[in-house]
């Protein structure tokens, strides 16, 4: 059935261009949003543990977001709000209440930009992508800019110890933002590291301690 | 065969620099496959040049020279017209020499 | 200002550099001897006296502060010093130390370039040899960074 | 209090301070590499590859692509990649340069188009079309990018580029906007061109195929736009796919009146 829709698509177009109409399909935007999707089931394929439920399987947020940009308009607050509520209810919090691990594995998993491509293996662990970003620690000198630098993230915030009551908020906000960045930014361009399944719950205490840990590079 | 490699020569007051590119893979030796295989040393080892006819550097490269080599030097008294060519051989035996003009 | 026990290090690191090229047989012994130890320095500096290769400001390495890939690190090394017999480009860090050895005829200048692998940050030499059989250096440390997405 | 606020103020003020001196020192460091670099592209040996194949009598035909049809009638190489994709009616298509070029091969020298398509990067004739592509595109080295949208099938493709553009999705919710929404951005130390605004700079569209320092080979815009996908965690797109085109034709409409830098040097 796909196949047949497909071959006719072009047809209709061409009835279009014959009638000397300038502008694009009769029904606009509609027409143009499935022919979008059409596309992008007929020109992917499934590769390694890249599967096409990739693209088919996106949640509802993340499609709002997509239509959002299409359009040029952020979302509206309502929307951003349900977005940011359900992924906020879907962050997994530490099993056994720990929060912080090992900085110097956490600075490992920051470098490493590897995980989830058709040419990764499912059994090697992921890398976080952090630096592709973000400016950490001060010795790599090779950062992105795409995010905030979090250089002396938790000296700023004035985290002096982890564990006080006074570092609770920021710390479970840390947390939050790097296991679904969504819950506090429906549209944002921060992967849900934990959400997603692309670092476990261990990972992201190492990527915590980096962050918060007074010890750590990122605060000294 | 080899492809070709690309020589510029240009003459500037009384002196010539050469600018090459050679297509060639330089594989170190170092670097193993998808399968885990070590993926065997291929790269030049030797580079002569000539000046119209006449040898004016040899130089002997490691697997450390990047793949699809630059190299760049400067010919005392060369002139518009002069012919530069450049040798290189590799560790499998290969060989290919190339000829510039210099303008 | 470099002291004088660090500057005879540096003459021997660099020696020891040339002799696992193989190139030099003259400084095979320093580099069968480059651990840093006060023995030994004592040792090569009796053997090599005053061929030991000596940093001189008659060479010039040109060469990037930082390498945005280390597949492709250009390098140029010139001299000034009369008599230049060959130039020697070497990355102290790279599992075979020598790139490249250039042997330089009167009718070319003593100045050339190429492009080589880094496989991480190190120092990088260019040693020019004279017709008297001295060698003369120039470094410079190259930073290679990570890039691209790093998947 | 307000003596340690002051402080803490300046403190901070320093560190931000010096975070901006090292990056801009990097920055400059980075640009004095590729500097360096800018003299001796080896996509010049592609290039010279791909002017012969272009020549030379191949295929089951026996026939060289001399007069084939980039768009700007048989034979015209000059000025033809600044104004692909375009619409063709010999295929009905909107085709990219890589896909135009099998249409050559396949009609001219009796290649099987299909074959290629599915043939690995770096594997027999796509290693062709790859050249073919570098030659191509030198031959319009400097010229403005001038993508046309006169036909009703070249807008729709842009609109459909658009959307695709901006399509989030895989493991790590990337679209193309993720990394090339946005001015001044970079990846690491690699620089990001905004993709969305025109004329764009000509480190984007225009600067593909292109030599790649990190893989020491020439990729065309369909092998850049699959690594994107790739690093997007997305599956893998088809070679030649209609959605890649699209994307082609979005993000060459945007770069109309860049200059071309193709083929140019890459990270």
């Amino acid at each position: 059935m796909k196949k047949i829709a497909w071959i006719l698509a072009p047809a209709a177009l061409a009835a279009v261009a014959i009638a000397g109409c300038a502008a694009l399909p009769a029904g606009g935007g509609a027409d143009l949003d499935r022919e979008t999707q059409q596309m992008l089931l007929t020109g992917f394929h499934d590769q390694g543990i890249a599967k096409m439920d990739r693209i088919t399987d996106v949640d509802d947020g993340v499609k709002a977001c997509n239509a959002a940009d299409v359009a040029g308009k952020p979302l509206d607050d309502a929307t951003a709000r349900r977005i940011e509520e359900t992924n906020l209810k879907a962050v997994k919090w530490p099993s056994d209440g720990r929060f912080l691990g090992d900085w110097k594995k956490g600075e490992a998993i920051a470098q490493s930009g590897r995980g989830q491509t058709w040419t990764d293996d499912a059994k090697s662990p992921a890398g976080g992508n952090c630096y592709n970003c973000h400016q950490i620690s001060r010795q790599e000198i090779s950062f992105g800019t795409l995010g905030p630098s979090l250089y002396n993230y938790g000296k700023l915030r004035g985290v002096t110890d982890p564990d006080s009551a006074a570092s609770k908020p920021i710390v479970e906000y840390t947390w939050g933002k790097i296991w679904n960045a969504k819950a506090y930014n429906a549209c944002s361009n921060m992967p849900r590291s934990g959400h997603m399944g692309n670092l476990n719950e261990q990972q992201v205490r190492d990527l915590m301690a980096l962050l918060l840990d007074p010890q750590s590079p990122v605060n000294h | 065969m080899a492809d070709p490699m690309r020589i510029r020569a240009q003459a500037s007051g009384d002196k010539a620099v050469v600018r090459v590119l050679m297509s060639h893979e330089m594989e170190t030796g170092q670097r193993k496959d998808s399968a885990g295989k070590t993926i065997p040393a291929w790269h030049i080892i030797d580079v002569t040049a000539t000046h119209n006819g006449k040898q004016v550097l040899s130089a002997e490269w490691g697997p450390s020279v990047s793949k699809n080599p630059f190299l760049q030097f400067t010919i005392k008294g060369a002139k518009a017209g002069d012919k530069v060519a450049v040798t290189w051989k590799d560790n499998r035996g290969e060989t290919r020499t190339d000829e510039a003009t210099v303008s | 200002m470099q002291n004088r026990r660090e500057t005879l290090k540096q003459s021997l690191a660099v020696a020891g550099l040339l002799g696992a090229t193989g190139l030099f047989p003259q400084y095979a012994l320093a580099f069968s001897k480059a651990a840093f130890d006060a023995k030994t320095i004592a040792d090569a500096v009796k053997a090599y006296g005053a061929s030991a290769p000596v940093e001189s400001k008659d060479v010039t390495l040109t060469a990037p502060d930082i390498a945005e890939n280390g597949a492709v690190v250009p390098l140029a090394a010139s001299s000034t010093l009369a008599g230049v017999k060959s130039i020697l480009l070497l990355v102290e860090k790279n599992p075979n130390a020598l790139s490249a050895k250039f042997d330089v005829s009167d009718a070319i200048e003593p100045n050339v370039a190429t492009r080589v692998k880094m496989g991480q940050t190190s120092d990088v030499y260019a040693v020019v040899v004279t017709a008297d059989g001295k060698a003369h250096y120039a470094k410079k440390e190259v930073k290679v960074t990570l890039g691209g997405c790093g998947g | 209090m307000r003596t340690i606020h002051l402080l803490a103020g300046l403190a901070l003020a320093g560190v931000a301070a010096g975070a901006w001196a090292q990056k801009n020192a990097t920055e400059a460091a980075i640009d004095e590499y590729r500097a360096m670099l800018a003299d001796g592209n080896p996509a010049e040996l592609t290039e010279a590859k791909g002017e012969d194949l272009w020549q030379q009598k191949r295929g089951p035909k026996n026939a060289s692509l001399e007069a084939c049809d980039l768009g700007k009638g048989p034979g015209v190489v000059k000025g033809a990649f600044v104004e692909l994709p375009r619409y063709f009616a010999d295929t009905g298509k909107v085709q990219d340069l890589e896909t135009r070029l099998v249409t050559c091969m396949e009609r001219l020298q009796g290649f099987n188009g299909a074959e290629i398509l599915k043939t690995p990067w770096g594997k027999g004739e796509k290693v062709n079309v790859d050249a073919l592509a570098t030659y191509v595109a030198g031959q319009s080295r400097g010229m403005a990018i001038r993508v046309p949208q006169d036909k009703p099938m070249e807008r729709e493709y842009y609109e459909v580029g658009r959307r695709l553009f901006f399509t989030r999705g895989g493991t790590h919710d990337f679209s193309c906007a993720t990394c090339h929404g946005q001015d001044g951005k970079r990846i690491r130390l690699q620089d990001l061109p905004n993709l969305t605004k025109n004329p764009g700079d000509n480190s984007g569209f225009p600067a593909w195929p292109a030599y790649r320092v990190s893989t020491g080979d020439v990729w065309t815009m369909q092998h850049r736009l699959n690594d994107c996908f790739r690093q997007q965690r997305f599956p893998e797109p088809n070679y030649g796919a209609d959605a890649l085109t699209a994307l082609s034709v979005y993000l060459g409409v945007n770069a109309n009146g860049a200059k071309s830098t193709a083929p140019a040097l890459k990270r």
